[in-house]
């Protein structure tokens, strides 16, 4: 808003001061394990707050602290800095093992998303086994996204807002070593040579794909 | 004789054997057995040999056979495609032949490699990141103050899946029932004939015998004739009827039994 | 800070700095689902560290913010302030599994939108009572399609925005068929012995189902 003395539905109480603002997003996103979008918050807080505004304020007084404001996809929330994992010991959970085939697929899946099960196959050279997709699925790390347009119109499989949350990225864009990736070539999916036609059509879906998750 | 000290120690050959198979079995597939092999050059991915990445693969799969190893379909599928790239690339390119050159199949398969190994080290790195619930900690005690108790009713998308599975497969193993409205049953034959029968009194065809409707469409009248068949046969075990046949695939036929 | 130079106990290495104590306090409060005593904060501690004047510093820093350090018994624990409990009126929420009945009434309407309830019947093999069908439209995952041009113009009913929003899907053609399910190892039947044609035709019916759902 570039005016917040006339805002644009007029309210019958003014909006709280900038601070009771940021005390109560401060409230709101302790009390929440998972991660609370911007319209989630500002749904919660009394009519005329900017809870963007607000959400910067907190962030950087969080700062260095114990305790940081973390952004999640679309999402923030707070989240001991990773500094003291260490003391907390005690709390550690212990997720499932997953297997190497299901580390390198979660991988390929957040690298190359959206990406199909046959792209899986061919970047890793096997089958991708029963019950891998399931077990990501299940883990809500990895969803469906857009069936790729291109003949049999297969499924193809994204990562969620749970995988950026379980490996503290802000966004896919965030992941390690992307742009390096990206750079080398190591995320085309080029055709095998002399081979025709249906594979161009992925190629091109896929980039647009990409471009569309990663870039902003 | 001193030469059958000369032999290989049996137990070596096949403790050397077991390892093989344990090798083939710990590698997940022809490509990832390649990028190990390709680790003994000890070069930049990009600047591998194939040719020679070939010939290892190719000793490889020779061992496993003289080893008698079964081999998974998908290595000797990559074994052939190998040797076939070794031939283009050992020999001049044919002007006359289209299709790719033994040189672009060569730096694809190295681009595939190179992409595989890329993927395992994002893999690997992406799990050394720190982890929500090992490095970093959400609310241990998320607060929800009670005053509105609002019931949500939730599922996940893996419910829904399977949820439509499980239908789908009950579906599958509905048991077979077949089409009925083509079908004269012989309890109808039965009792269509006993009915008719105190009006009959000479020989007649079986085929006069079929009820109205059941004389056209071929499927309907074998139907009604395999059934009024049966009834007649019961009929006649009764002692009701008797049945004659002047020859092999002569018309049947039946009256009803005097003194019945 | 009293004495940074002789701590009670001699140790091998320094107090971290009082901030830095702080800091852990804070991480360890906030991770922590119990209160913390001072003995269980300062056992979590490194050595030669003075738990009870972190915690007075901690205290004070939150006081006045929209989280406080409370004490809870014996123990420690952070907690929203007292103020700001109306923030939280609406986060409790009792979240239960749906029905078999209802999760699957709701995979029928969403692979086969727009469906009638004799349709879903037919489907189900039973009948869907209406409580089932309500429960749906009352979380906003179904709504009212368009009316079927078939004799008694039944009401077909379509899958919602809200729904796609909960499930992590685009559109409901991006959710998986039965041959995609299979493959999935999501659908573990195998094709009844002698009967290997009805399974594959069955198949087929699934994918020419769906496109002409979905065609536009």
């Amino acid at each position: 808003m570039p005016d917040d003395h006339s805002p644009a539905a007029p309210s019958l109480f003014p909006a709280p001061p900038m601070a009771e603002q940021e005390r109560m997003i401060e409230a709101l996103l302790f009390a929440c394990a998972e991660p609370l979008t911007l319209a989630q918050i500002s749904a919660r807080l009394p009519e005329g707050c900017d809870a963007a505004e607000a959400l910067g304020h907190l962030r950087s007084r969080y700062a260095g602290r114990g305790v940081v404001l973390t952004r999640v996809g679309d999402g923030y929330a707070m989240r001991t800095a990773p500094d003291l994992g260490w003391l907390m010991q005690a709390e550690r959970v212990e997720t499932r093992k997953l297997s190497r085939a299901a580390i390198e697929t979660l991988a390929i899946i957040a690298y190359h998303q959206p990406v199909t099960r046959a792209e899986i196959e061919e970047i890793r050279g096997v089958a991708v086994s029963r019950g891998t997709i399931d077990q990501l699925l299940e883990m809500e790390w990895i969803r469906l996204g857009r069936r790729r347009m291109t003949p049999g119109r297969p499924v193809t499989f994204v990562v969620t807002e749970g995988f950026l949350d379980h490996f503290g990225l802000e966004s896919a864009r965030d992941l390690p070593g992307l742009k390096e990736l990206r750079e080398a070539g190591l995320l085309d999916s080029r055709p095998m040579p002399g081979r025709p036609s249906d594979d161009l059509q992925d190629e091109d879906d896929g980039q647009i794909g990409q471009s569309e998750l990663f870039e902003d | 004789m001193t030469d059958d000290w000369d032999q290989p120690d049996p137990v070596a050959t096949r403790r050397e054997a077991e390892a093989l198979i344990v090798d083939v079995d710990g590698y997940e597939g022809p490509l990832d057995l390649l990028l190990t092999l390709s680790r003994s050059q000890k070069v930049d991915l990009r600047r591998i040999s194939v040719l020679d990445l070939a010939e290892q693969y190719l000793g490889f799969i020779e061992r496993a056979r003289a080893l008698r190893i079964e081999l998974a379909a998908d290595y000797l599928v990559m074994a052939a495609w190998l040797a076939f790239l070794k031939s283009r690339l050992l020999l001049p390119p044919d002007p006359s032949e289209d299709g790719p050159t033994g040189a672009e199949l060569a730096a694809h398969l190295a681009w595939q490699l190179e992409r595989l190994q890329a993927m395992r080290e994002a893999a690997a790195r992406l799990m050394g990141r720190d982890q929500k619930g090992r490095d970093f900690f959400a609310r241990g005690a998320p607060e929800a103050v009670a005053v509105t108790r609002k019931t949500l009713f939730d599922a996940s998308l893996i419910d829904l899946m399977r949820a439509y599975a499980r239908l789908r497969t009950r579906d599958e193993f509905r048991p077979y029932a077949f089409d009925r409205s083509d079908i004269y049953p012989y309890e109808a034959a039965l009792a269509r004939l006993s009915a008719l029968l105190p009006g009959m009194s000479d020989w007649t065809s079986l085929q006069m015998w079929l009820p109205e409707g059941w004389r056209g469409a071929p499927q309907r009248q074998r139907s009604a004739i395999a059934s009024t068949f049966a009834a007649t046969l019961e009929l006649a075990k009764q002692g009701q009827i008797e049945l004659r046949q002047s020859g092999t695939f002569a018309p049947l036929q039946l009256r009803p039994k005097s003194g019945s």
